[in-house]
């Protein structure tokens, strides 16, 4: 069943070049129907493609983790979907690729598998990275992009020669010594790129802050969030936490990095763009502590990172003439600010608290410390944009649609309720970590107990 | 606690309501709420402590009442009231009226939350509440204001990450926050240990009351926020930092934990004596330089708070009563001084002491409240400010910290110097042309004003009902407490009787009045002929200068070294790496990506294979 | 052997990548770490005195090299191609924008 | 000096990639009993034990002689799927980048001998396009070659006819080979449960009418990819917008 | 056959290097089509005749086209 949530996206891609304009109106509906799959499955599900078992065939795996993510992300395409205007005309399709490929990412449990998904996004991106006119950006994403795909196909090549199978399960299952050691440097090669860590992905702030507000919407919500779980299962589940260390220093530098470069910007998109890049790097830091509450507290705070990032990008995008016409997207806009600061009463806190809590269980001083730099420059340069936004003289308002607008305002109250009841984010991300640190039960649930 | 703590927060809401509706009728609420708290204060049991939502695991926020939340939730509650009062005509100028209402209430309810906690957490949430929709509140302010927001941000950012950061340290230590149990645990503690865990919560402290390295948010903040919330600033918000000083000094037992380094008193409190020294003779030194009334009392705020930490950290008995009651006193006195600058700009739209002058006249009941307020804050005898810095002279005195005792004297003198520029500049002299045709503020504005001149002098006659709360304060803190009457306050070098310097003073007063009532007077002439010698005034042109007021005093320490231009340094070196990794980095060419790449893998591979 | 043709392959690709300005350079680059990276992994499937995986009338029982490797060396020779065809089309789109695919003179161009 | 740094850091990565190969076995000398496509080649991933023999040996899991196409289309098709998929994107994106450009059609008077080759050639082209996919599981080639020819040529009819443009009709062709390839796993996930299962009867390993559904998934891959690889060189070839 | 795999491969390594470093950006398109044909070769020696076919349609023929007619539409050689 649950490879329906890939073949019905791309079956309508298909289609809709013939019939134009069908994949706008379709994706709300086949969104729908994913969730309602998600709904009636229970985990764990694995479904053999073709019906060659595990470590022979292409298994898709819904366990904890990819179950929740796969809901975040097409939630994410729920809430795009809603919002037609900033989806130019040809773009839907892509809109319904890159779905398939997010879920096909997150639902796959076989390396190659996951290779090809990742193209097929990074093509997606490319394109969308070209919207609005931008192609020496795009072009260099797709050159940085193609080198980092052709060292993720290295490393899933190491592991077959390794293990003798492309199954993730499979693969965790051995242990092949030094092997181990180039899989990990060649996947955080592979992956780092797309993660946003530093010194290797700085296609980001040209590929955000071109101008179109479809863009940094969906790079930086659904493919980050599946990235991230992605960076998870492969080096926690599959390598076994291999070179978490360098993740670690990677993840640190990208955080200080970022929040330095954003601090100078003029253009409020760039800086968001900077505000991602940190946020990932703070998410990927947490994660390579290799902790269930270290875990819990990255997903729980990539989860709230999107959330904010979705009301963000695209205010910042179609807000030029500051809020004073518009005081509820201005409502919107602040709260999320507020959120990624980690402001008390914002979701962003939490999550932000739970990192600090898990680092300092786990002996760790510097990434708090860290973490608390990033939140003070994080704070001066959003509370800056959001100042000046404010304060902007204008008579003119901006012309927000008003779907948009009641989407980022029930975002904002998502962000506000999760603030004070952390639940419903916290319960998922703790699956999610459960579920990723639970090396046994992925091998067990897919490999059938070998 | 937590049910009046709601109905504040819920109570700010229906302020914001209410004053969309009608400014006033908001006003009046928050007026209500402030009152309303301010009578339960005196109803809630010391000692009692509940629990409300938990953030961690296992561990659930506690709010705690003690004589030290009463103390403080009194200040601030005084404050909040006056200005309140003094709002129901001011706001009328102010532009968003709604939002500063409810930020107002807001910030309200936080600082009795800060004061109610009982957890190191929940103090540090509703510290943050109360800090973010400060700054919002904040940039409402002057065109600069926007710039001075974000600074006031970063350092109180600053010094309250160092603190969460140390609450983490505990409680991955203990697993426990509330304060209580740390307070037993920590004395047995490495040393190292100690030091990291109080320099770093003394550090929110001192951002917040603006002692020495982080004081510099204060000038550009408080000049240029809204005009009545420099009051609360002042008032309110810099007391939260007087707070957070007891905390570190007191409540953590720094007796029991550090060495006594001389005089009795630990190294660690020694340390802040010495930032509160250098507060002291900054604030001093540059307040005498400022030209913007507000600046200037902003840097005033930076000496006494120098006092306050001095007086708190000497953790005598005297000591410790003198910097609670300095605190009481400053509040107080630094209300009085805004909210009659807030007068003053309400009719004359300017805060440079150069452009205005003579108001006496106009504004008499302002000049007044002024009068009083700075006397206050100088510390001359009857006004309540000067046992609260005799108290803080005694102790230094009996320590034999001579050296703090001579800052704590400049300071004084350099007091005098500073508070009667304004005076001079903006309320004797020469009236300007253009403020011919000010008025006195209207009566809501006055009302608070008054009441307030008259608390400072009933507590400068009778200190009593403050110091049995200071001397309950102590008590609970296992200080010897502070011997006192209502009007008599002993100490080992000597007794100070308020009522008899009050008399003195005022038959003083009256024989002065007799004979001023006696003798001749003598002829009175327009002020203008005092310029002109009694020749005919063509022009009524400007004769009366108060810029550059201390020239000759301002020219011995020009070339001073600046905290503020180092911070500014820094702030630039970090946005100089941001354009430099922007530029260099994120804008370069597909090969430059490629070069990072290959050395992320040339340096993995160096170091790890 | 035929491992290390591969790699040096790489190392000339990425060479290309380094040292080349001119942004068709880059994408001609990126074709050729293709084609060396599908190199060595069909090399990794290599078994000495083994047949081609087909079942034919010359082989008609199984004696094959590992043909897995050579099944996805397929599928990323296509990948290949299309993204080589995406950056082909932003070159163009590029050379519209800015009048030139020096990198130097995008920059600054852009400034 | 850009030249001697490059040269460098690319000795580097060869030196560090040179450490990697002595972490895996020496080229060929690979152990294949350890790595699946021993099932693979044997077919015995549902525990078939029997030795296969071309032309001889009946019903099997799956009935293509050619063991990479069973892998590409059988085993491994999902991965096959999201190729297509990739290539499908691409095409997309160069249609919708190259939109409205301002250039145009390259266009040069045909030689005389292309002019006149081309008709003679240009069956056979295709025929050898479809030659190639229809005997891609028994032959080395597939879907994807067979398509390239079938695209090459297109090209050669670009190049050689000025007049000529490729109709929407190719549109529909390759969205309508996509749609039968997902169908086709849709199909088996409503016979069978499982999405992309084989449902038809594999036959005698080697004849043409054998293997199940592979055949006829690596002609619809064949004709998508001929399409839409025609509508990538028809969006290069093609004048903007003005 | 292992000198002409040798000899193949030094083929490829110096048509790698010329289609990187040839100032013409035609002449690099064909000395990388050069290396695709050569590594189709090496793709038979390595008994693997799909990959083999595949690359020498895609990698050899489609490639070079969609790189000439990309240059065609930029408007020829620049240097």
């Amino acid at each position: 069943m649950i490879s329906l949530m890939i073949a019905i996206p791309l079956l309508f891609a298909f289609v809709s070049i013939v019939f134009k304009g069908l994949a706008k109106y379709a994706l709300p509906f086949i969104v729908l129907l994913n969730i309602l799959i998600l709904l009636i499955a229970s985990t764990p599900v694995v479904e053999n493609i073709g019906g060659w078992k595990a470590p022979f065939g292409i298994s898709l795996v819904l366990d904890d983790a990819s179950y929740y993510v796969v809901l975040v992300v097409n939630l994410i395409f729920l809430l795009l979907s809603l919002i037609p205007q900033i989806i130019d005309k040809g773009y839907d399709t892509i809109i319904l690729l890159l779905l398939t490929s997010t879920n096909g990412l997150v639902l796959t449990g076989d390396l190659f598998n996951s290779f090809v998904f990742i193209e097929i996004t990074a093509a997606a991106a490319y394109i969308l990275a070209y919207h609005r006119n931008n192609p020496y950006g795009a072009f260099k994403y797709l050159i940085i992009g193609g080198i980092s795909g052709s060292f993720y196909l290295l490393g899933t090549i190491f592991s077959y020669v390794g293990a003798g199978s492309l199954n993730m399960a499979h693969i965790s299952n051995n242990s092949f010594g030094q092997l181990t050691a180039a899989i990990a440097i060649l996947f955080i090669l592979g992956l780092g790129v797309e993660a946003k860590l530093f010194p290797l992905a700085g296609w980001v702030p040209d590929v955000y802050a071109s101008g179109s507000s479809l863009t940094p919407t969906i790079l930086g919500t659904a493919i980050t969030f599946a990235i991230m779980y992605l960076t998870g299962r492969i080096f926690i589940t599959v390598l076994h936490g291999t070179f978490l260390d360098v993740l670690y220093i990677l993840g640190l530098l990208t955080v200080i990095v970022g929040e330095v470069a954003a601090l100078r910007q003029d253009k409020l998109l760039r800086a968001l763009a900077y505000s991602s890049i940190a946020q990932a790097g703070l998410v990927v830091a947490a994660i390579s502590l290799n902790n269930i509450d270290s875990l819990t507290g990255a997903y729980f705070h990539s989860m709230n990172d999107l959330t904010a990032k979705f009301i963000l990008f695209p205010i910042a995008t179609v807000v030029i003439k500051g809020f004073e016409k518009d005081r509820l997207a201005g409502f919107a806009f602040s709260v999320a600010s507020f959120s990624l600061i980690g402001f008390p009463l914002f979701a962003g806190f939490r999550s932000k608290l739970l990192i600090i809590s898990s680092a300092f269980s786990a002996g760790n001083y510097i990434l708090p410390a860290v973490l608390f730099f990033a939140s003070i420059v994080e704070a001066a340069y959003l509370l800056k944009w959001n100042i000046k936004l404010w304060f902007e003289k204008s008579d003119t308002s901006n012309n927000i649609p008003w779907n948009l607008k009641t989407i980022v305002l029930v975002l904002s109250i998502l962000l506000l309720i999760i603030g004070i009841y952390p639940d419903l984010y916290l319960d998922a991300s703790r699956k999610i970590a459960q579920s990723i640190l639970d090396t046994q039960g992925y091998i067990n649930s897919v490999l059938g107990g070998i | 606690m937590s049910q009046l703590l709601l109905i504040l927060f819920i109570g700010s809401f229906l302020v914001y309501l209410l004053t969309r509706m009608n400014w006033i009728i908001g006003v009046l609420a928050n007026i209500g709420l402030a009152i309303y708290s301010f009578y339960r204060l005196f109803t809630f049991k010391v000692g009692t402590s509940e629990s409300i939502f938990s953030l961690i695991v296992n561990q659930n926020g506690t709010l705690v009442y003690s004589e030290l939340s009463k103390f403080f939730g009194i200040i601030s509650l005084i404050v909040a009231i006056s200005v309140y009062f003094f709002l129901i005509n001011w706001l009328e100028k102010q532009k968003n009226r709604a939002v500063f209402n409810f930020f107002l209430a807001l910030i309200t309810a936080s600082t009795l939350g800060v004061f109610f906690s009982g957890d190191l957490l929940t103090l540090y949430i509703f510290w943050e509440i109360m800090l973010l929709f400060s700054v919002l509140l904040v940039q409402m302010g002057k065109e600069d204001s926007k710039k001075a927001a974000l600074n006031y941000l970063t350092i109180s950012l600053i010094g309250s990450y160092m603190y969460l950061y140390a609450v983490f340290m505990l409680w991955n230590r203990y697993g426990t926050l509330v304060i209580k149990d740390i307070v037993q645990k920590i004395s047995v503690e490495t040393s190292i240990f100690k030091w990291a865990v109080l320099i770093l919560i003394a550090a929110a402290g001192i951002a917040k009351s603006g002692i020495f390295p982080l004081h510099t948010w204060l000038r550009t903040t408080q000049g240029s926020s809204p005009d009545a919330f420099s009051a609360i600033l002042a008032g309110q918000l810099e007391k939260l930092g007087a707070y957070m000083l007891v905390l570190t000094v007191a409540v953590f037992p720094s007796l029991k934990m550090f060495p006594v380094l001389y005089g009795g008193i630990p190294v660690f409190n020694y340390v802040l004596i010495v930032l509160g020294m250098i507060s002291i003779l900054i604030g001093t030194l540059m307040a005498i330089k400022q030209n913007d009334m507000k600046m200037l009392i902003a840097y005033s705020t930076v000496s006494n708070s120098g006092y306050i930490l001095i007086g708190l950290a000497t953790m005598d008995k005297i000591g410790f009563a003198g910097g609670l009651f300095h605190a009481f006193n400053h509040a107080i006195a630094s209300v009085m001084i805004f909210l009659s600058f807030a007068a003053v700009i309400y009719r004359t739209k300017t805060s440079k002491i150069d452009e205005m002058g003579g108001l006496i006249w106009k504004m008499p009941l302002t000049f007044i409240t002024y009068l009083v307020g700075i006397i206050s804050l100088a510390g001359i005898p009857p006004m309540s400010g000067f046992i609260s810095k005799w108290m803080i002279f005694v102790v230094l005195v009996k320590k034999g910290m001579f050296l703090t005792a001579a800052a704590a004297f400049i300071g004084s003198v350099g007091s005098f110097l500073y508070v009667f520029r304004p005076l001079a500049g903006v309320f004797l002299g020469q009236l300007k042309s253009k403020h011919k045709d000010v008025k006195e503020v209207p009566i809501f504005m006055l009302i608070p004003m008054l009441v307030l001149v008259v608390i400072t002098v009933f507590f400068g006659v009778i200190p009593g009902p403050v110091l049995n709360m200071i001397t309950a304060v102590e008590k609970e803190l296992n200080i010897q407490p502070l011997e006192h009457t209502m009007t008599v306050i002993k100490s080992s070098v000597g007794q100070w009787n308020t009522l008899t310097v009050f008399t003195m003073f005022a038959v003083g007063f009256i024989i002065a009045f007799i004979l001023y009532m006696v003798f001749p007077k003598a002829k009175r002439i327009p002020l203008t002929n005092q310029y002109t010698a009694g020749e005919f005034l063509y022009n009524y042109d400007l004769y009366h200068y108060s810029t550059r007021f201390y020239a000759f005093f301002e020219r011995l320490y020009e070339k001073h070294p600046s905290v503020e231009k180092l911070y500014e340094m820094f702030g630039k070196f970090f946005k100089d790496i941001g354009e430099f990794l922007n530029r260099w980095f994120y804008s370069a060419s597909p090969s430059a990506y490629l070069l990072w790449f290959s050395i992320v893998l040339l340096a993995i591979f160096w170091v790890r294979w | 052997m035929i491992y290390y043709i591969s790699i040096i392959l790489i190392g000339i690709g990425v060479y290309g990548l380094l040292s080349q300005k001119n942004l068709f350079k880059h994408l001609i680059s990126l074709a050729l770490i293709d084609t060396a990276i599908n190199l060595f992994i069909v090399s990794t499937g290599y078994i000495n005195g083994k047949e081609a995986p087909i079942y034919s009338e010359f082989t008609p029982i199984a004696n094959f090299v590992d043909p897995l490797p050579q099944a996805l060396v397929l599928t990323a020779i296509v990948i290949g191609v299309g993204v080589l065809a995406l950056g082909a089309a932003m070159l163009i789109k590029i050379k519209e924008k800015y009048g030139t695919l020096n990198v130097e003179e995008i920059r600054r161009g852009d400034k | 000096m850009r030249r001697f740094l490059s040269a460098l850091i690319a000795l580097g990565l060869i030196i560090i990639l040179l450490e990697f190969l002595n972490l895996i076995p020496d080229f060929g000398n690979v152990d294949l009993s350890k790595r699946v496509s021993n099932s693979f080649i044997n077919k015995s991933v549902d525990g078939n034990n029997e030795t296969i023999e071309f032309k001889k040996s009946k019903d099997l899991e799956d009935g293509s002689a050619n063991v990479v196409t069973s892998i590409v289309v059988n085993y491994r098709s999902f991965d096959t799927l999201g190729e297509v998929t990739v290539l499908f994107t691409a095409a997309l994106g160069v249609g919708l980048i190259l939109k409205g450009l301002r250039r145009k059609r390259f266009y040069r008077e045909p030689n005389f001998i292309l002019k006149t080759a081309n008709g003679i050639l240009l069956p056979l082209i295709f025929l050898f396009g479809a030659y190639i996919f229809i005997h891609g599981h028994l032959t080395p080639g597939g879907g994807f070659p067979g398509g390239t020819i079938i695209a090459a040529g297109i090209l050669v009819l670009y190049l050689s006819n000025e007049k000529f443009e490729l109709s929407h009709r190719a549109k529909i062709l390759e969205s309508g080979m996509g749609t039968v390839y997902v169908l086709f796993g849709l199909v088996g996930l409503i016979l069978s449960g499982i999405f992309l299962r084989n449902f038809l009867p594999t036959g005698v390993i080697g004849e043409l009418f054998s293997a199940g559904i592979v055949p006829l998934i690596y002609v619809a891959i064949g004709f998508k990819v001929g399409a839409e690889l025609s509508n990538l060189i028809s969006e290069f070839q093609k004048e903007g917008q003005q | 056959m292992t000198a002409a795999t040798i000899f193949v491969g030094i083929l490829m390594v110096i048509s790698g290097i010329l289609a990187i470093e040839s100032k013409k950006l035609l002449d690099s398109f064909i000395f990388l089509s050069l290396l695709s044909l050569l590594s189709v070769f090496l793709f038979i020696v390595l008994k693997a005749p799909d990959v083999a076919i595949t690359e020498a349609s895609v990698g050899a023929g489609l490639v070079t086209a969609v790189l000439i007619l990309a240059l065609r539409k930029i408007g020829g050689d620049e240097k």
